[in-house]
């Protein structure tokens, strides 16, 4: 059985390392800052005991105010999972890190939320966009699109 | 009255004119074109209905069977539509090549029919080096498929014309040398002579030179399971991908006409020929080519396709060492009399010579996934 | 394990995605109306059909017997389709089993399946590429109106006819194949009125 | 020696003998050898994500049966479940042991066309892939009895399914379950021990299982890189904790093991279904759920083991009659992110195959 780590734990190791990343925590989810998801995501990925080298998927909701972009990772060693969240506010540029480098398995799904949520992955090495076409007027997935 | 007494007996060498008639050359070179042409556009709508009910019955269905009774017209239907439909020239493509090379592609295959004997003496031209102008002509095939693909100017069809023009350079070699053990043994290069010669049928004295002439004619033309150059899974239609109306149905038709070509020279070479008791020669010949036909249909709705390395590795690592011990073998059985005097120990000694060869090359010195080789 | 990122690719042509993406733009801002049926715009010449000459009764045989379809299967009606050519329903009995990797062989364009704008620009081209002369078999919802995606109109062709126009419509969900079947019926029922050679032109002449 | 070449673009698709529908490649050749790929997505990109915000929780069922259109049934289980967590709903026993049989039933009629492609794109000329077929058809067959229809059935409801087994379901189905592992046989007796196969397959297109796990690699592909993961076993959904299955590795994670480890899950979902069978109570086949759900206020993951690997689907509720955001984890679009490694330095001829061995649908890329 796969466990859902508790956010709030994981959010003490995590301050321990980065004091002040962390915005919230939740019973299986955590939101941190922009500025450091990358250090927390390598943290996440390679400390003992989280492990988590697993990333289940990346996706992106919008809340009119801002973006929340939501990692799910597991880990296939201790089968535990955790999903981090990251909150964009900027509208007309959003703009996160990219986790490729840590997770591969991130490349295609970042550039699908590039295409249909319009955030920017900054270091993606291929960002373009994935269904749609070069010229494709707005981002269907956001709520205000007609 | 010869024809009908022939066909009706098979007695006699087959002359078509009285050669007392005048110009009996030319009426002899008429009759046969038209045999020739008749023969080759029947058996290829005969081959592909045998190709498309066998498929249908090795693939659990029932193929062709609503267009005339027991769908046998549906080749004639193919050819009709085929034949009525719109032709094609891409503008990027080199127009002048791209008309030529059906046709050039299409000569050759019609060609080898020419030193063929249907009966005995029944051919166009009973060339002394009958089997050496097949050789000679059939590559020539290839120059019309490389056309294609050039002028096409597309690049699966480049793709595919440069596999087939690879293939069949590598599978020439093996191919020759594997006719050269019945040569050997005919003591004779015309085609004719090679069916007279056999009183049983070669492929019982040449066991392996007959397999490495199936493996290797199947290559040349390319039949399952090499056929690479029109690969549809890889290269979509291979070198005629660009081509549509009556420019395809000569490309459709060479496809057939060399599959028919391949297995009346191997029925010719190795299983006796026109020869055969009770049903008149021509018929024996027709039923002989059609088996070997309907074996390279199995095989193709059996096996899977190989790569373009491991089919050239196939050539050179397996069938062309093999080609060269059965060429010495065989020498050396002709030398020391055997094909006259002791037929009987030439087929044992032959068959297991064969399996052992096969057992040993196949696990000792070559296996199709060993290794990748550049090509 | 660390991983290397992945590089750039060495083919990766953002010119040549634009040009592509002004292809899509072009293409439906042009397809605002539905092309008509061939049924409508060749009305004048079915009603002199009556006049069937035997050539032509050969000719359209020859034709309705051996519709070569081309491949083009975009989703889930391509399941349905290959179903119907798969032992049970056995499309093979009518000469069909033939199917043309390469469009300029085929005669017969079955659209399986859901039509986006992305899309659409391919599928013309195939059917331009299709040599004369070809049928077109809209199978499904998705490819008679845009089915039940029809509301993501962003992406989504509301029916093949805005791009080729199209003989035969089989509706269904997927239609089964079964259905499909009798669309082809009853494309070869419309092969064989066809007129391919005008009598009465020819005698004028 | 090696020549090299000038290396040149051939554009594979969208409309492809071998692309499984309308995915597209721009491949990089030298000669033959594949330099590079930039896979190219979107020619089915019908808004799926978009459409199911508008949508009742009720009214999305279709739309997942039109993801990934071989294995429909799975993709409703996936999105079920994700709505039973999100709104808390109990599902009855008969219905879980349904949900599995079909569940099952359903992986194998995927599988058998995910093999049957696969040996098409070996160029096996058909015979195997229809031989798959008739077998897919018996498959069909069951289904068509329980839900009507052949591809699309929309079967499975959040709290249940939508109706109970037809009598003479079970009968039939002890009648296909006899027979499949004939067929199975007849499979093996046909191509497995295929020199050409071996020679073609073996040792092409390696995944090591680092690169697997951290492409995010699920399902068989994953198995056969010899990571033993099954969300069945790891992370039991349903009740898949009362059956006794095994969970197959291959060693090397070649497109030849990927093609054994397909034929091996099959036999294990044929071993699932025969207790299912046995063990499956009577009772409702539907939780009291009202037509229109309202969940609560959160967000949930729900996923299963499909035969493309991980499926599923991250609800978030706003406590409206739709989801606020629905979102779907494709099997299909990340197993594809390993392919550009997996095909450099081969080629093309190996690239089919290794393409083919992945196991896609171009429905469920693109949504």
């Amino acid at each position: 059985m796969t466990v859902a780590l508790s956010g709030k734990e994981v959010a003490g190791k995590i301050e321990e390392k980065f004091p002040g990343s962390v915005v919230e925590s939740g019973p299986d989810n955590l939101v941190v800052k922009v500025d450091s998801l990358l250090d927390i995501a390598r943290f996440l990925k390679e400390a003992d005991g989280l492990e988590f080298n697993y990333l289940n998927f990346v996706t992106a909701v919008d809340y009119y105010d801002h973006f929340a972009v939501a990692y799910r990772l597991s880990s296939l060693k201790h089968n535990h999972s955790l999903t981090v969240k990251a909150r964009c506010y900027d509208r007309e540029n959003p703009a996160l890190p990219s986790v490729t480098g840590l997770w591969q398995g991130a490349d295609f799904q970042e550039r699908e939320i590039y295409d249909l949520f319009g955030i920017r992955f900054e270091g993606h090495p291929n960002l373009k966009r994935i269904f749609l076409w070069e010229g494709f007027e707005g981002h269907p997935l956001r709520k205000d699109f007609i | 009255m010869m024809i009908v007494d022939f066909i009706a007996t098979g007695q006699g060498h087959f002359q078509a004119i009285p050669p007392d008639w005048p110009g009996g050359f030319w009426w002899h070179w008429l009759f046969f074109t038209v045999v020739v042409i008749g023969f080759v556009l029947t058996m290829v709508m005969g081959v592909i209905y045998i190709e498309r009910r066998g498929m249908g019955r090795m693939q659990s269905r029932l193929g062709p069977n609503r267009t005339g009774p027991f769908g046998l017209l549906q080749p004639v239907a193919d050819a009709v539509k085929v034949l009525l439909k719109e032709n094609i020239v891409p503008a990027a493509a080199d127009k002048l090549v791209h008309w030529l090379a059906p046709v050039v592609a299409f000569a050759p295959a019609l060609m080898i029919f020419a030193v063929i004997p249907f009966s005995n003496g029944a051919l166009l031209a009973d060339l002394n080096i009958g089997i050496l102008y097949i050789v000679a002509i059939s590559s020539v095939s290839t120059v019309g498929v490389f056309m294609a693909g050039w002028g096409s100017s597309n690049k699966y069809s480049l793709l595919g014309a440069m596999r087939n023009v690879a293939a069949v350079v590598s599978y020439e070699i093996p191919l020759v040398l594997a006719i050269v053990g019945v040569v050997l043994i005919a003591g004779s290069l015309s085609m004719n002579q090679i069916v007279v010669a056999q009183n049983i049928p070669f492929i019982l004295l040449q066991p392996l030179g007959f397999l490495l002439f199936f493996a290797a004619g199947c290559a040349e033309i390319n039949r399952s399971p090499f056929d690479l150059m029109e690969a549809d899974s890889e290269i979509v239609a291979g070198f005629h991908t660009e081509y549509s109306g009556m420019k395809f149905a000569m490309f459709y038709l060479v496809e057939y006409a060399e599959a028919v070509a391949i297995s009346a020279i191997i029925c010719t070479l190795f299983l006796g020929g026109w020869k055969g008791p009770l049903l008149p020669p021509w018929l024996w010949f027709i039923i002989k080519v059609m088996l070997v036909f309907f074996a390279m249909v199995w095989t193709r709705t059996t096996l899977p396709r190989i790569r373009i390395d491991q089919l050239m590795a196939f050539a050179w690592k397996f069938l062309f060492p093999m080609a060269i011990i059965n060429l010495f073998i065989t020498a050396l059985q002709v030398l020391a009399g055997w094909p006259t005097q002791l037929m009987w120990a030439m087929i044992i000694v032959n068959f297991a010579v064969t399996a052992f060869m096969v057992l040993i090359w196949s696990r000792f010195f070559f296996r199709l996934g060993w290794g990748r080789i550049e090509v | 394990m660390e991983m290397k990122p992945a590089g750039q690719y060495i083919y990766s042509d953002i010119e040549l995605d634009r040009e592509e993406g002004q292809v899509i733009a072009d293409l439906k801002a042009k397809s605002l109306e539905p092309i008509p049926d061939p049924d409508q715009w060749l009305e004048e010449e079915l009603q002199q059909n009556i006049l069937l000459t035997t050539v032509d009764a050969l000719i359209n045989w020859g034709r309705r017997s051996s519709l070569w379809p081309a491949i083009c299967f975009p989703a889930c009606c391509a399941f349905e389709l290959i179903a119907a050519n798969g032992p049970r329903f056995d499309l093979s009995r009518f000469g069909m089993e033939i199917m043309r990797a390469s469009p300029r062989q085929a005669d017969l364009m079955i659209t399986a399946g859901t039509l986006t704008w992305k899309m659409a620009p391919n599928v013309r081209r195939i059917y331009h590429q299709m040599a004369e002369p070809k049928w077109v078999i809209a199978m499904g919802a998705c490819a008679i109106s845009g089915g039940i995606f029809a509301s993501a109109e962003y992406a989504v062709v509301p029916g093949y006819n805005r791009i080729i126009p199209v003989d035969v419509y089989v509706p269904g969900c997927p239609p089964r194949p079964e259905a499909l079947i009798y669309g082809i019926q009853m494309l070869q029922k419309k092969i064989a009125r066809r007129k391919n050679i005008d009598m009465r032109k020819m005698l004028e002449r | 020696m090696a020549v090299r070449t000038e290396p040149f673009v051939l554009n594979m698709g969208p409309v492809h003998p071998s692309t499984h529908g309308v995915f597209r490649m721009r491949v990089t050749l030298d000669g033959e050898v594949v330099v590079d790929i930039e896979p190219v997505f979107g020619y089915l990109h019908r808004g799926i994500e978009k459409l199911a915000e508008q949508r009742t929780y009720a009214g999305i069922i279709p739309l997942t049966d039109r993801l990934d259109y071989i294995s429909s049934m799975n993709n409703n289980f996936a999105y079920c479940l994700a709505v039973e967590k999100l709104a808390g709903i109990k599902v009855p026993e008969r219905a879980e042991y349904i949900r599995v049989i079909i569940s099952e039933l359903q992986r194998i009629a995927a599988l058998l066309i995910a093999v049957g492609a696969f040996l098409n794109d070996c160029g096996a000329f058909f015979t195997p892939f229809l031989y798959m077929f008739r077998e897919r058809e018996r498959i069909v067959d069951l289904f068509e009895m329980v839900s009507g229809q052949r591809l699309t059935y929309n079967y499975l409801r959040a709290g249940g399914v939508s109706q109970d087994l037809p009598e003479e379901f079970l009968p039939a189905l002890r009648k296909f379950m006899d027979m499949m592992p004939r067929f199975m046989d007849e499979y093996d007796r046909l191509l497995q021990q295929n020199e050409i196969l071996i020679a073609r397959a073996k040792g092409v297109g390696i995944l090591p299982a680092e690169q697997a796990i951290n492409c995010s690699i699920s399902g068989p592909v994953l198995r056969a890189s010899g990571v033993k993961w099954d969300i069945r076993k790891d992370d039991p959904y349903s009740i898949y904790d009362r059956f006794d299955f095994d969970v197959p590795t291959q060693p090397a994670g070649d497109c030849y093991d990927r093609y054994r480890q397909r034929v091996e899950e099959m036999r294990q979902s044929l071993r699932i279904i025969e207790q299912a069978m046995k063990q499956i109570p009577s009772g409702p086949v539907r939780a009291e759920v009202p037509h229109l759900i309202h969940p609560p206020v959160g967000e949930a993951y729900g996923r299963i083991e499909c035969p493309k690997g991980e499926l599923g689907f991250y609800l978030v509720s706003d406590n409206s009659i739709a989801p606020y955001r629905c979102h779907i984890r494709p099997p299909s679009l990340i197993n594809l992110t390993a392919l550009r490694d997996m095909v450099r330095g081969w080629k093309v001829a190996d690239l089919i195959i290794i393409f083919g061995s992945i196991d896609i649908t171009v429905g469920e890329i693109d949504r």
